[in-house]
């Protein structure tokens, strides 16, 4: 039950390779990975790893790797890739771990750009997107692949079966001095070799490569194993991509460090199968996960019995009144501890338990900002569930939540060891230990990301709250000004409408204008059955949109959103003074929102032009006339008249005792 | 050799040795082979209908039997009686249709089967709840049916012929009949005979599937009745009749689940096969073998024909 | 519910294939069988001696019937007949060679019911269906005669009744008068554990899917490979072992004694009930139907005392009937494959709970 | 994958079976009239023809089911007049038929297994005890059926009662049932019907596969003329039970006579 990181005092173990023969030698016995396989859960203890890791070692340096080379490492989460980044380590070669579902031209930029000479690659599907692009790649000298099926008649002058080269360095290794001479080079990696490049996917241009060093991988994964009290008994599910800072920090990092488990799923549609059976104790889901998880579970309670519904609701009820608060130790009467425990028996254990979350101790849903409810929900079934802010030029951590002081709208204080600090405009800046060295071969872009005094620019805005933690608001660039310097973040506000299930896009206005002001799309489901209880009938989106209750319904969210920014210093100035709903949905294929649902905020306040000029010249109506694209393909003209709303704003009341406070 | 002899060649000795008691065991045989056939025939029309392997058959027979028995006994004139058991078995078909069939529909044939034991169960506790458990005798005289025999001296001896017998022999022989022209000439009949072929075709006569049902148990209930009457008359009402109507089931598998023929012809095998084997050979086992025979006597038929006598050959297709 | 499955994963095929894969299902084994240990601490003489025994006796008959019409999906209406068979081998057997342990000569006497089990089954390889239902009854009605008619089989006793003789185990008596029911009630239990044990082994490996494969789609499985004569053949030598070893427990630690009727075609036919009302091709089945339908009787017999109603005999012996039969019906309107699958229904629910499915 | 260095696929093209003059009928009518052709050894054969050419029936003919009435069959090199369905099992002819014929009351993995029966020889007495020596053969067989469920990718439904899967999952299990018999000749009585398109590639990939990987001959029947055209090597077209064309693709879709067939010309 020892934590690993404790054994090290002196910091000598300042690459993976070495922590690997740690583990071997003081608990060798434990496991180390599992792989759902053949119906069964394979086991390879830290023994069984180290061993295979030197035979794989062993074989890449037949295949001529050495220091500095680069091995990219393409596939699902399995073994056999995870040793080759322990391998190529264990020779001081960097490890690329390269996106599986990436399209061959993809993959031909990543393998290009980072000269990678040999690459580790899971099966056939890969293979055959490698050798279509291999032309393009003259310094890729070979491919290792893992699974043989339909592989086998392929020209294998380049290509090598994994399990058959590490027989033949298992033989070649039986010879005592071949396995001393590679064990001994072990000791020869330093704590400056760069130990991995991982490949952003920037959202403008060609991705870049963040080389991250051992030293600072091992430091980072050091500190956050110690913050989350992760030991050799604990165990994760590695279902994240091996490409993304997420996995190879919280699977292969935090666990080597720890001497824990990682367990590879059978495939990409038993995850949620795998997840249950191994019932991982550390867990990370993006919040959209935890969102989708939490419409299943309502959905599925839908074809409960009244009875069970009545109960499940009952204790939900409960548990959010309760549960966080039992969680975070806070003073419980015991009449509501009881309640709960019964609660806990009937309702929240089990439930836990189908979703395979019974044993996790420490979870962590980061990427985007979640909702108070959704987050509540977990948290209050007793899921110790929090928030971390991260980024590959991090190696992930730069902010994280401790347990007991966690909240919904913010990312947590500085992680360990990490000076966070904003910049004038409101950028998040940071160094930690596990700080990116460098992008790889782009000098110029390196320059661009670091602030003199050797700070990371992570282009997000930021502000801090009153007890320091940090919210995260927008990326910097979008983060504007009203006219009178109040700070202006529209996607913060955003967000925050549409955390209520009744708006389901907002675009909000204000970057050099006077104030705040939004228009809304409304969630017709949710809208719509409002109305249905309610009596009120409608043909069409474009009919409920401009109800007038609607419009109460929904100034009443904003009101509420407003008397939330009131509370917060620098947000309070920037509440919303007036809004409307929009009389159609904003569709991608208008030009509207991006591909990936994301507003285009630019776009819609040309195209909705009468109404922006309506929204600030004070009028409570506006026309419009716009083409749109009917969903069988059909153009028409939409011609309504548009409601504005204005909305009270909040007194910012608590404005200067809580700068008192957070100074 | 003695055994070999006593089993291949004494009995037929006797046979010709005794013409007269030949005559009698086969007129026995006969009359119980008739009677057989009646309650397999009830069986195979609510098989060939309804697909359902009526376990209960037998004791609907008994039922029937016991009911008009018992409501005679309880001061109900005999023919009303008769008229009010033929009501109870109309009930008992609807209440069939009603609280078995129509739930069970589409279940596997062994579902639709056990589902008749509990029948069987639900009969036999009804009956000898409201008439009670002891044997009656049938109302035989009530019923203007004969009694008595008829002797003839012959063959070298006397042959005795029940006039009840007499009787049974002609009603069943009217039963089939009647049954035939229902079948051949009625619009319900030609229904009754498609259903058992295509339910798609029986349903465009007109006649829905709930209403064939009822009418084929009724019609069953109807046969039970008769057999009921004639053999309570020649033993006495009980449910220990149990085990002569279980006996229909070698007749049937003889004939061959889905042949009235079938049911007829074989009917007549093992009743005037027990009735030899009993008489000619039971005695070198020490008797009662009319126990079992007729089950040892289908089982050798279906071992070189497993369809039974007049089944359709089975091919089995993939 | 109760279930926790979350971190219950298998590192070998040993656990993953193990008969309970599920913690909580090893746990609530456990209790059972201590419960059933300790029972007779609490229970009266009359819940063991006239509940419990009779209960386990016919589980086991019912576990036999269940191998071949469950699992290998033969009907038959035979099974009082092969009881019968194992109670009078039993009763040759320790008449006979008196010295010998008694539960030696039980076991023996399956290998009896055995031997006449397998040759009433040939007939299958030819017969199906109803057909074969009906073949089973020759076996019910001739093995009956047998029993009346061959003197030998119980020692030309006048009475035409076998009496159990009084034989001891380890110094203690286990069958006859001087058997307490505690005694007789361990015995079974013991005979019942290590039975459900070794069938339950049976239908988890290469025999019990050869049965099933066979039950389900006869073609298929000759197509595999699986020879049918010889699948059908090992069924019916299964099934009538263990109804053989059933019936003479039947006689030997709970009647004490019997006459031929006591495996009549009504004891063939119970059986079955038990069999398709606790479920098809479902070891637990057996119990659950065992228990319903033997003890059911007992609660109508019971119940008009309760309220203090006085009803005759006879009458109580016909409202028995009649409830069964319409229970029979009932169940398997609600529930065509048994109580075992209500059981397996409500364990799926406890699962998957909170969710509905 | 392990399972495929089982059965080398060996010199292709040598005759596995031989089918010459072989008539069928059932009480008077003929499903198969003197119908003659041969698979050889690691090749896909397509049975085709109209409803009612005697496919099916030609199959059953080939793995034992039925007798035929005059003709021979000679398989591996013995001839015989008459085989029973466990016999051509143990001599390595497997199975699937038209209507998923699976063991309904089993698992996935179950019916997989079963497809090992003939390869399990721990007695009867073994069985009984369990642990020990059955339970090791049945571990040993159920790593061979995990590496067909592996190939079929069918992980997901592995313990899940066959009954209740989609019909287009049902017939993979009954490949992959075969396939556990590790047979030399394969059976496929219409693998793909009442597929939608994408079941249908997928069924294809895993019929190509398998002739690929297990080097298993095949011969399949189905109506999806294209299908059959893109998977199989020869093809032999039946109408009402005579052979009326046998050859590669490209030669049978050309030939007259397959033509009329389909287009329902009145014989």
């Amino acid at each position: 039950m020892q934590s690993g990181a404790s054994r090290d005092p002196e910091g000598a173990l300042d690459t993976f390779p070495k922590w690997l023969r740690h583990h071997a030698q003081v608990r060798g016995a434990r496991p180390a990975i599992r792989l759902k396989d053949r119906g069964i859960w394979r086991t390879w203890n830290w023994t069984d790893t180290h061993e295979s890791v030197r035979a794989l070692a062993h074989a890449l340096r037949t295949l001529s790797i050495g220091v500095g080379d680069k091995v990219a490492i393409v596939g699902a989460n399995r073994p056999a890739l995870y040793w080759g980044i322990t391998a190529a380590q264990w020779l001081r070669a960097v490890p690329v771990p390269v996106y599986a579902d990436a399209v061959a031209d993809e993959m031909a930029y990543v393998i290009e750009n980072a000269d990678v000479k040999i690459a580790l690659v899971q099966d056939q599907e890969q293979v055959d997107k490698i050798l279509s692009i291999a032309a393009r790649l003259p310094q890729l000298t070979h491919i290792l692949y893992d699974e043989e099926r339909g592989l086998r008649t392929y020209d294998h002058s380049r290509l090598h079966f994994i399990a058959e080269v590490m027989a033949k360095s298992r033989a070649a290794l039986a010879a005592p001095a071949m396995a001393r001479e590679l064990d001994d080079a072990i000791d020869d990696g330093r704590a400056d070799d760069p130990s991995i490049m991982l490949y952003t996917s920037g959202t403008t241009g060609r991705s870049k490569g963040v080389v991250l060093s051992a030293g600072r991988s091992v430091a980072a994964a050091r500190d956050t194993v110690e913050f989350d009290k992760l030991t050799d008994q604990d165990e994760q599910l590695a279902y994240l991509p091996l490409a993304w800072v997420g996995d190879h920090y919280l699977n292969y990092a935090q666990m080597f460090v720890a001497g824990g488990c990682m367990a590879c799923p059978e495939s990409a549609d038993t995850v949620q199968q795998d997840l249950r059976e191994i019932g991982p104790t550390f867990y990370f889901a993006p919040p959209r996960v935890f969102e989708s998880l939490l419409t299943r579970v309502m959905i599925r309670m839908e074809d409960a019995g009244a009875l069970k519904r009545a109960i499940f609701h009952h204790f939900l009820g409960l548990a959010r009144r309760w549960g966080e608060k039992i969680m975070d130790g806070k003073r419980v009467p015991l009449h509501a501890r009881l309640h709960y425990a019964l609660g806990a028996l009937l309702v929240y254990a089990p439930l836990k338990n189908v979703l395979g979350f019974s044993r996790i101790r420490t979870a962590y849903t980061a990427g985007e900002a979640i909702g108070q409810d959704l987050f509540s929900f977990y948290r209050s079934l007793g899921l110790n569930l929090k928030q971390l802010y991260g980024q590959t030029e991090a190696f992930l951590y730069v902010t994280c939540q401790a347990d007991g002081a966690v909240r919904a709208d913010t990312v947590g204080p500085a992680a360990p060891n990490v000076s966070l600090r904003l910049a004038p405009d409101g950028e998040v800046q940071f160094k930690s230990p596990g700080q990116f060295v460098e992008y790889y071969k782009d000098p110029a872009k390196t320059a661009e990301a670091l602030t003199d005094d050797g700070f990371v620019k992570t282009g997000d805005a930021g502000i801090f709250d009153e007890d320091g933690q940090l919210k995260i608001l927008d990326r910097a660039k979008d983060v504007g000004r009203l006219r009178d310097g109040t700070l202006f973040a529209p996607k913060y506000i955003e967000n925050k409408l549409k955390f209520f299930p009744n708006i389901k896009e907002a675009v909000a206005y204000g970057d050099s204008r006077d104030f705040v002001t939004v228009m809304l799309n409304i969630e017709l489901a949710s809208v719509g059955n409002w109305a249905e209880r309610n009596g009120i009938a409608y043909a069409s989106y474009q009919e409920i949109a401009a109800h007038p209750r609607v419009y109460a319904l929904i100034a009443e969210h904003v009101r509420e959103v407003n008397r939330a920014l009131a509370r917060e210093a620098q947000m309070a100035g920037a509440q919303i003074r007036r809004f409307l709903i929009l009389p159609k949905e904003l569709e991608a294929d208008d030009g509207e929102l991006t591909r990936t649902q994301k507003v285009r905020r630019g776009f819609i306040a040309e195209r909705y032009a009468t109404l922006c000029a309506g929204l600030y010249d004070g009028s409570s109506a506006a026309d419009i006339a716009t083409e749109v694209t009917y969903e069988d393909g059909r153009k028409g003209v939409l011609a309504a008249r548009v409601r504005i709303e204005d909305v009270d704003v909040d007194l910012p009341v608590s404005h200067e005792i809580l700068r008192e406070r957070a100074a | 050799m003695s055994f070999v002899y006593s089993i291949f060649v004494d009995p037929f000795v006797q046979m010709i040795g005794a013409p007269d008691l030949l005559v009698q065991t086969l007129w026995e045989g006969l009359v119980g082979g008739v009677l057989y056939a009646l309650i397999a025939l009830g069986f195979v029309l609510i098989f060939k209908a309804s697909g359902v392997f009526n376990f209960a058959q037998g004791i609907m027979m008994v039922f029937a039997a016991l009911t008009l028995v018992g409501l005679h006994e309880k001061g109900v004139p005999a023919f009303l009686a008769l008229a009010l058991t033929i009501l109870v078995m109309f009930a008992l078909a609807l209440a069939v249709e009603r609280v078995i069939l129509r739930p069970l529909v589409n279940q596997p044939d062994i579902i639709l089967f056990m589902a008749t034991f509990g029948l069987t169960y639900v009969l036999i506790g009804l009956g000898e709840l409201v008439f009670g458990g002891n044997p009656k005798n049938m109302i035989t005289s009530e019923l203007l049916l004969p009694s008595g025999s008829l002797d003839f001296k012959t063959l070298g001896g006397l042959v005795s012929l029940q006039k009840i017998d007499i009787a049974a022999a002609i009603i069943a022989s009217l039963m089939v009949a009647v049954l035939a022209l229902f079948f051949q000439k009625t619009r319900i009949g030609r229904a009754l005979r498609a259903v058992a072929d295509d339910h798609q075709a029986a349903l465009s006569v007109g006649i829905s599937l709930d209403q064939i049902w009822v009418i084929v148990w009724f019609t069953a209930g109807l046969v039970a009745l008769a057999t009921g009457i004639m053999w309570g008359a020649r033993s006495n009402v009980s449910f220990a009749l149990e085990i002569i109507a279980l006996k229909a089931l070698p007749v049937l598998i003889l004939g061959g689940l889905t042949s009235v023929p079938g049911a007829i012809v074989g009917g007549l095998i093992i009743g005037i096969g027990e009735k030899l084997g009993e008489f000619y050979w039971g005695p070198l086992v020490g008797g009662g073998i009319e126990s079992w025979l007729a089950y040892f006597i289908a089982l050798a038929v279906l071992l070189f024909r497993p369809q039974g006598l007049f089944g359709e050959k089975i091919i089995e297709r993939i | 519910m109760f279930y926790r499955e979350a971190g219950q994963y298998k590192t070998t095929y040993q656990a993953d294939m193990s008969v309970f894969p599920i913690l909580q299902d090893r746990i609530g084994l456990a209790l059972i069988i201590v419960a059933a240990l300790v029972l007779p601490l609490v229970a009266g003489e009359f819940m063991i001696a006239s509940v419990m025994v009779p209960f386990l006796i016919l589980a086991l008959a019912a576990i036999g019937l269940n191998i071949l019409t469950g699992y290998t999906g033969l009907v038959s209406l035979g099974t009082g007949a092969f009881m019968g068979v194992g109670a009078y081998a039993c009763y040759k057997l320790s008449t006979t060679f008196p010295a010998i342990n008694i539960l030696v000569w039980i076991v023996a006497s399956g290998f009896v019911s055995c031997a006449v089990g397998v040759l009433f089954g040939l007939p299958s390889l030819r017969i199906k269906g109803f057909y074969l239902a009906v073949a089973t009854l020759a076996a019910q009605f001739f093995l009956q005669w047998c029993f009346v008619r061959v003197p030998w089989l119980y020692n030309y006793n006048p009475s035409g009744a076998i009496e159990v003789p009084s034989r001891t185990l380890f110094g203690i008596h286990v069958t006859g008068a001087s058997a307490t029911p505690t005694t007789r009630y361990y015995v079974a239990l013991a005979i019942v554990i290590a039975v459900t044990w070794i069938v339950s082994n049976l239908v988890h490996g290469r025999v019990g899917r050869s049965f099933m494969a066979v039950r389900d789609m006869d073609i298929a499985a000759q197509l595999i490979g699986i020879r049918l004569l010889r699948t059908k053949l090992l069924a019916f030598a299964v099934s009538s072992f263990i109804t053989g070893v059933a019936g003479a427990m039947m006689v030997f630690l709970w009647l004490g004694a019997a006459e031929p009727d006591a495996f009549n075609i009504n004891q063939s036919f119970i059986l079955l009930f038990m069999v398709i009302i606790g479920g098809l091709g479902s070891l637990i089945g057996s119990f659950f139907g065992a228990a319903l339908i033997y003890v059911l009787p007992i609660i109508v017999r019971a119940t008009p005392e309760t309220f203090g109603l006085t009803i005759g005999a006879a009458t109580v012996e016909h409202l028995t009937y009649l409830i069964t039969g319409a229970l029979i019906i009932f169940f398997l309107i609600v529930e065509p494959l048994g109580l075992a699958r209500l059981w397996q229904i409500g364990k799926q629910k406890l699962r998957v709970w909170p969710f509905p499915y | 994958m392990s399972v495929a260095a089982v059965e080398p696929a060996t010199a292709a093209g040598e005759t596995l079976l031989k089918v010459e003059n072989v008539s069928l009928s059932f009480g008077g009518v003929r499903a198969i009239r003197d119908v003659s052709f041969d698979i050889r050894r690691g090749e896909i054969r397509a049975i085709i023809g109209p409803n009612g050419a005697g496919k099916t029936s030609m199959l059953n003919v080939i793995n034992g089911f039925y007798h035929p009435q005059a003709g021979r069959i000679t398989y591996k090199g013995a001839t015989r007049r008459r085989m029973r369905p466990h016999q051509a099992a143990a001599q390595g002819v497997a199975r699937t038929f038209q209507n998923v014929a699976l063991f309904k009351g089993m698992t996935t993995l179950d019916n997989i297994l079963t497809g090992r029966t003939l390869r399990m020889h721990k007695s009867f007495f073994w069985q009984l005890w369990r642990y020990g020596p059955a339970l090791n053969e049945e571990i040993e067989h159920r790593k061979y059926c995990e590496e067909i469920i592996d190939f079929l990718e069918i992980e997901r439904i592995r313990k899940e009662p066959v009954g209740r899967l989609p019909y287009g999952l049902q017939k993979r299990v009954e490949l992959g049932r075969a396939l556990a018999m590790q047979p030399d000749l394969l059976l496929l009585d219409e693998p793909m019907a009442g597929m939608n398109l994408e079941e249908k590639e997928d069924m294809s990939r895993f019929i190509l596969d398998v002739n690929a990987e297990f080097g298993t001959t095949i011969a399949l029947i189905e109506h999806d003329i294209g299908v059959v055209m893109d998977l199989s090597d020869r093809i032999v077209v039946l109408d009402y039970g005579n052979k009326i064309a046998d050859g590669k693709p490209d030669e049978v879709r050309s030939d007259q006579k397959v033509i009329d067939a389909y287009l329902g010309v009145v014989h």
